[in-house]
């Protein structure tokens, strides 16, 4: 063969953390190879996958920082723009204190240029840093830290093919983690029963054997339901909740009222559904949960995650292969960035803020003076943009899109542009991009080298192929370089990704054995914890104890809330929002994929045909879409697969977050974004 | 292998790997077609039919079957007529009077097994949906029990139970063991 | 177009053409063009081609071309250009054209007599690609009862 | 034509061994030569239309079941697959047949399969020229019989279950297993 061998890296879009073997032809990436030896992936990709290059080799990159000015964008030098955001972060800081400053971290960026931001925020005396783990699994952080001690997947996603049985909530695997469905697929080819409570009827559910179709916002209910019939039947693995939990008593008592025939009421399952998937869940001798975004983008994401492992709990589907609990994380290092401590509320490790001693503990080993850790969280990725252009004066977003991220995403950008500095660093010109004042070039996943931790903790380090195009830079020399000119560069001494891995590997207890060589030569990375260099890492958590103070899970009883926003007269149905197989969360990447773009082109509503015939809807017609906040057009898809009532806009497009709501989960300060209540109307003169 | 792709499409998640994959191996335009029934996809390609129409009504004879390769096309022959993607039944081949390759349908990745690697397709769908062995899928299929999986079905009546467990292939032929 | 000596004269059969584009695909000075354009397919061509070649009418076929010396002793004929068109046929669901109707009959007689049977010719001929592949679709999904019901 | 309605072959699971004489059988009966010496040496080597498969815990013949409404018909672009109401078997047709193995894909039994012969794909064709089955013929243990016979031994089965559960004697089943039906 001719040319250099391909550069195994990890794919950039989803936390399955899949292997893409580049092909580099004169410092570009001139194609890519299956990773058949891989494995993580053997040699499958999904569709964005294979897009991948697509981004690489862009021509919309942006190649050099870019100034605002009053004509427009303006070229800058690096020097010139990394001196003028040094020197609008000084001012703010003199103005209005560390607190007026806010970083949005980001999880596709490595884990060590995600503990460099929140290592800057927090050396300049703020803990607003945050990034979007807070859109989609926050409520899995405030939900399972206390009752296991560890928000994270507890068993790698290969074990999933060793389950009996499997029950996803709220979680569309089959459209959103391709290749991980695999897993699924095998353990239903060895006869696993698959159960899958969604309301619409995702691929995920063509292969269940028992689709429940819940009402969105229900979760809860059926969870409740699931638990009183596993008590009600004795189902429950009483010697495994006798010694490993505690709290069951309370569970109970809050489980005994909320029978089936309650929870088909208010969920909309038959009541006799709701039984048998209890059964077959708690009698499987293995069985996994896999929960996803349907879980926890709710006001009461935090209660539902905690029912969830409340479930797994009872009936002792935990700490075993093939037993497991799944919160599966949407980005390929998601989990990294809260591992990195890129949180408001929680130092690298999940050491909590309000810890005097990890406080200490962290002042002394990055060197700082005594008392320059701020003891209060800080600002939450929601909060942030509420506050921005009131409290917060200056906002740092790297490789964020807020504008089409976040709830209610017109006030969104009505705060960033009221902002005395906006800092965006990406790709493309985003639509929050577009916004800034400054916006700084980086480097995609293949031109910068650096660990990351998938869905299932595996910690992967993916090598750089190539130089990035024009002067664009990897986040972690933007980030070190701006250090420096604030005055900090003896706290920043970094030459390149592996100086700061072997920082963290010294800070965070459960990175202690990752170092760079032992990460680059691992085939399918080390799963964390693993805290010595001997150590194989550990693929399945909570085998003997769980990672709480005694030892013991808490179980937490359950209390039913109903949404916050009910289908009424004036808007009689339930918009929900979710991902398609082609597209990825704000579409900066994929939308500018042509061969992505032009399979999935438009924003389009899926519509029940009932619901459709009584608005007067054809397959094709416009449509808007109206809530309280705004509202949207788009495409009318009439489809038997999603639920009577139930209206669904895949959230790819920066259309549909101006329509959800902007309630946070108190707990987990994640918003609603899978219920609102909206009404149809058909737009007129529009043919499709 | 055998010279036909044999597509499983109950097992399809509609995931456009396939197409990405061909597109990503044939370096643009696309042989592989994820068509949709109600929502749900059926991945179609040429099914290298072995007495084929597109053959059959091709004037130059230039499109042959082959025990190992399927349907084959000849490029010296070939006088870009398109009667071919006329005749195709499936809509699953196209003539580019202008472009390069004249013929656009699949031929099993002939490239990439010559280099001994299977069709990219095959090698990337994430649920064995598209495979180069027919064997493995109809037997998969013969054990599986007589119903395909409930796919479609929004309640489940009867939950057949699962292999090995009570014993026998159930729900299969009438004469089930009556123990 | 330049007139040489060698110019021959082009001369198209109507009755045989069909409307394929095998002679403007093959043509290596792409003096032969054709167009689709509201339900019709219109050829352009020059009527004497100096081209010391005959790959349109190798390609065609049909045979309805035919290259004719023209004979020194005549007297040039003008070089004007050749224009005919054929009826496109539409797809029956969509409606969008994607051959010419000659073409479509034709090949129906033909797979019809090839098969002892016109079912295919009937169900698919008068479809598009796009649309014979969504009833390739439906049929498989219907065959193997995989078509879902709607969702209460 | 000597035409009437075929009796469907049955399996009847508690006997089958899986010791594939069926398959045997089977192959010799669709060889050219039709013993079983020929069929040994021919090329290519005669195709079989029934499996046996090792289930989880007992040896399982599969064979086309002749559905009356059946998926690979519903999906044959050609109708080469047809539904003959006379003797209530699915034929194949091998003239029609363009090969395109849609109805492989889409047999929900995976017991149709590309191969030679007359056609394109094989699959059972119930023995045309013999009144019995090859497969039945074969079987040692008459796991595979006839419907008419499948049907009576199932009834007379359960009534004699019904009887020895009057009498309180639960030895029925075992005299079945190793008697002669």
């Amino acid at each position: 063969m001719n040319a250099a061998p391909p550069v195994r890296t990890v794919c950039p879009y989803c936390a399955v953390g899949c292997h893409l073997d580049l092909l580099v032809e004169n410092g570009r990436v001139a194609g890519l190879e299956h990773a058949v030896d891989s494995p993580v992936n053997g040699g499958r990709l999904c569709a964005k996958g294979h897009a991948a290059l697509e981004i690489v080799n862009h021509p919309d990159r942006l190649q050099n920082p870019l100034q605002r000015s009053a004509s427009g964008w303006v070229p800058v030098s690096w020097d010139r723009a990394l001196d003028t955001a040094a020197e609008r972060i000084r001012n703010i800081l003199a103005a209005h204190g560390p607190e007026a400053l806010a970083f949005l971290s980001t999880a596709k960026g490595s884990n060590e240029e995600n503990y460099l931001v929140q290592k800057l925020a927090r050396a300049l005396g703020s803990n607003n840093v945050d990034h979007c783990a807070r859109l989609c699994h926050a409520s899995t952080l405030t939900g399972l830290g206390p009752m296991l001690g560890m928000g994270a997947a507890t068993n790698a996603l290969s074990d999933l093919r060793q389950s009996e049985c499997l029950f996803f909530v709220g979680s569309n695997l089959a459209e959103n983690h391709p290749v991980a469905f695999r897993w699924v697929q095998e353990a239903k080819d060895r006869g696993a029963r698959i159960l899958v409570a969604d309301p619409r009827r995702t691929p995920t559910a063509w292969i269940a054997d028992l689709h429940l179709p819940l009402k969105p916002g229900t979760d809860l209910a059926l969870l409740a339901g699931m638990l009183h019939v596993i008590f009600q039947e004795g189902l429950q693995d009483d010697a495994f909740i006798a010694r490993r939990t505690r709290g069951v008593e309370a569970l109970r008592a809050s489980v005994q009222h909320t029978d089936p025939l309650w929870a088909a009421r208010i969920t909309g399952v038959p009541a006799r559904d709701i039984v048998r998937a209890a059964r077959l869940y708690a009698k499987a001798r293995r069985a996994s949960l896999i929960y996803c975004m349907g879980v926890t983008q709710h006001v009461h994401g935090t209660e539902t995650v905690r029912a969830c492992a409340d479930l797994a709990l009872v009936t002792g589907h935990i700490g075993r292969a093939g037993s497991g609990l799944f919160p599966v994380r949407g980005q390929d290092n998601v989990q990294g960035a809260c591992d990195m401590g890129a949180l408001s509320g929680l130092l690298p490790g999940y050491r909590p803020v309000t810890d005097p001693d990890a406080r200490t503990f962290f002042e002394k080993a990055w060197g700082l003076p005594s008392g320059t850790l701020a003891a209060a969280p800080g600002l939450t990725v929601t909060e942030m943009e509420q506050a921005a252009g009131h409290r917060v004066r200056g906002l740092i977003a790297i490789g964020e899109n807020p504008v089409v991220t976040s709830p209610d995403s017109r006030r969104t950008r009505e705060n960033l542009k009221r902002l005395d500095f906006l800092l965006v660093v990406d790709l493309f010109l985003t639509e929050t991009a577009e916004l800034a004042h400054l916006v700084l070039p980086a480097a995609a996943w293949a031109e910068k080298s650096g660990s990351r931790t998938n869905t299932d903790r595996r910690v992967q380090w993916s090598p750089k192929a190539v130089d990035p195009p024009g002067e664009a830079r990897p986040d972690w020399k933007i980030i070190t370089d701006l250090a420096h000119r604030l005055g900090w560069d003896s706290f920043f001494p970094y030459g390149s990704p592996e100086d700061i891995l072997e920082e963290i590997r010294r800070v965070v207890p459960a990175y202690g054995g990752m170092s760079p060589r032992r990460l680059a030569t691992a085939a399918e990375g080390i799963p964390w914890p693993c805290p010595d260099e001997t150590h194989p890492g550990t693929p399945v958590l909570h085998e003997h104890r769980f990672a709480t103070e005694d030892g013991l899970a808490r179980l937490y009883p359950i209390e039913f809330l109903e949404a916050p926003e009910l289908p009424d007269a004036d808007f009689p149905y339930c918009l929900t929002t979710g991902r398609v197989t082609l597209h990825y969360n704000s579409g900066a990447m994929t939308r500018r994929s042509p061969s992505l773009a032009s399979r999935s082109p438009y924003l389009f509503v899926e519509i029940h045909p009932e619901d459709a015939a009584r608005e007067g809807l054809h397959h094709g017609d416009r449509v808007r879409v109206v809530t309280r906040r705004g509202a949207l057009e788009a495409q009318a898809h009439i489809t038997g697969s999603v639920s009577r009532g139930v209206v669904f806009a895949p959230f790819h497009f920066p259309e549909t977050n101006a329509l959800t709501q902007n309630v946070l989960d108190p707990s987990a300060k994640i918003p609603e974004f899978k219920t609102a209540a909206c009404r149809l109307e058909k737009v007129k003169g529009a043919g499709p | 292998m055998n010279a036909f792709l044999h597509v499983d499409f109950r097992r399809c998640t509609g995931c456009f790997a396939c197409e990405a994959a061909c597109r990503t191996a044939h370096g643009g335009a696309c042989r592989v077609h994820l068509a949709f029934a109600d929502g749900l996809p059926v991945p179609l390609m040429c099914r290298q039919c072995e007495n084929s129409p597109c053959a059959a009504v091709c004037p130059e004879e230039a499109l042959v079957w082959d025990k190992t390769h399927g349907v084959v096309l000849l490029v010296e022959r070939c006088t870009r007529c398109g009667l071919c993607a006329v005749a195709c039944p499936f809509g699953v081949l196209s003539v580019d009077p202008f472009g390069r390759p004249n013929v656009v349908k699949c031929d099993l990745c002939l490239g990439r097994r010559a280099e001994g690697k299977r069709p990219a397709c095959v090698l990337t769908c994430p649920t064995e949906a598209i495979t180069d062995e027919p064997d493995r899928p109809l037997k998969r299929r013969r054990l599986a029990g007589s119903v395909p999986p409930i796919a479609a079905r929004p309640f489940s009546e009867s939950l057949p139970a699962p292999m090995g467990k009570e014993g026998g292939v159930q729900g299969g032929f009438r004469g089930k063991n009556p123990r | 177009m330049k007139e040489t000596p060698a110019d021959r004269r082009l001369i198209i059969d109507l009755e045989k053409c069909f409307g394929c584009f095998a002679c403007a695909a093959a043509c290596p000075e792409k003096h032969i063009a054709f167009t689709d354009h509201e339900g019709l397919r219109r050829f352009r061509a020059p009527s004497l081609c100096g081209a010391q070649c005959d790959a349109c009418r190798k390609a065609c076929p049909v045979d309805a071309i035919v290259l004719e010396e023209v004979a020194s002793e005549e007297p040039r004929p003008a070089l004007i250009e050749l224009t005919w068109g054929l009826p496109l046929t539409r797809c029956r669901t969509c409606g969008e054209a994607f051959t010419t109707e000659k073409i479509r009959q034709s090949l129906s007689d033909k797979l019809a007599a090839l098969l002892g049977s016109a079912d295919l010719a009937l169900d698919r001929i008068p479809l598009c690609p796009s649309c014979r592949r969504d009833d390739e679709a439906q049929r498989m999904r219907s065959a193997t009862r995989t078509l879902p019901d709607p969702l209460p | 034509m000597e035409q009437s309605v075929k009796e469907r072959v049955m399996v009847r699971l508690e006997r089958c061994v899986g010791c594939r004489s069926c398959e045997m059988a089977c192959r010799v009966a669709h060889s050219r030569g039709g013993t079983l010496l020929a069929a040994v040496c021919e090329e290519p080597r005669p195709s079989r239309r029934i499996f046996v498969e090792q289930a989880a815990d007992s040896p399982v013949p599969f064979l086309c079941r002749h559905c009356e409404d059946a998926p690979c018909v519903r999906c044959c672009p050609t109708g080469a697959l047809a539904f003959d109401e006379d003797s209530r078997l699915v034929i194949y047709t091998g003239q029609r047949c363009i090969g395109c193995h849609a109805c492989i894909m889409a047999c929900p039994f995976g017991v149709i399969q590309t191969g030679g012969g007359d056609g394109y794909v094989v699959k059972c064709d119930r023995c045309p020229g013999r009144d019995l089955p090859a497969c039945v013929e074969a079987c040692p243990t008459q796991a595979l019989v006839l419907e008419g016979r499948f049907v009576s031994d199932r009834r007379r089965r359960t009534a004699a279950r019904f009887v020895e559960a009057a009498r309180g004697a639960p030895h029925v089943e075992d005299m079945l297993a190793s008697g002669s039906p």
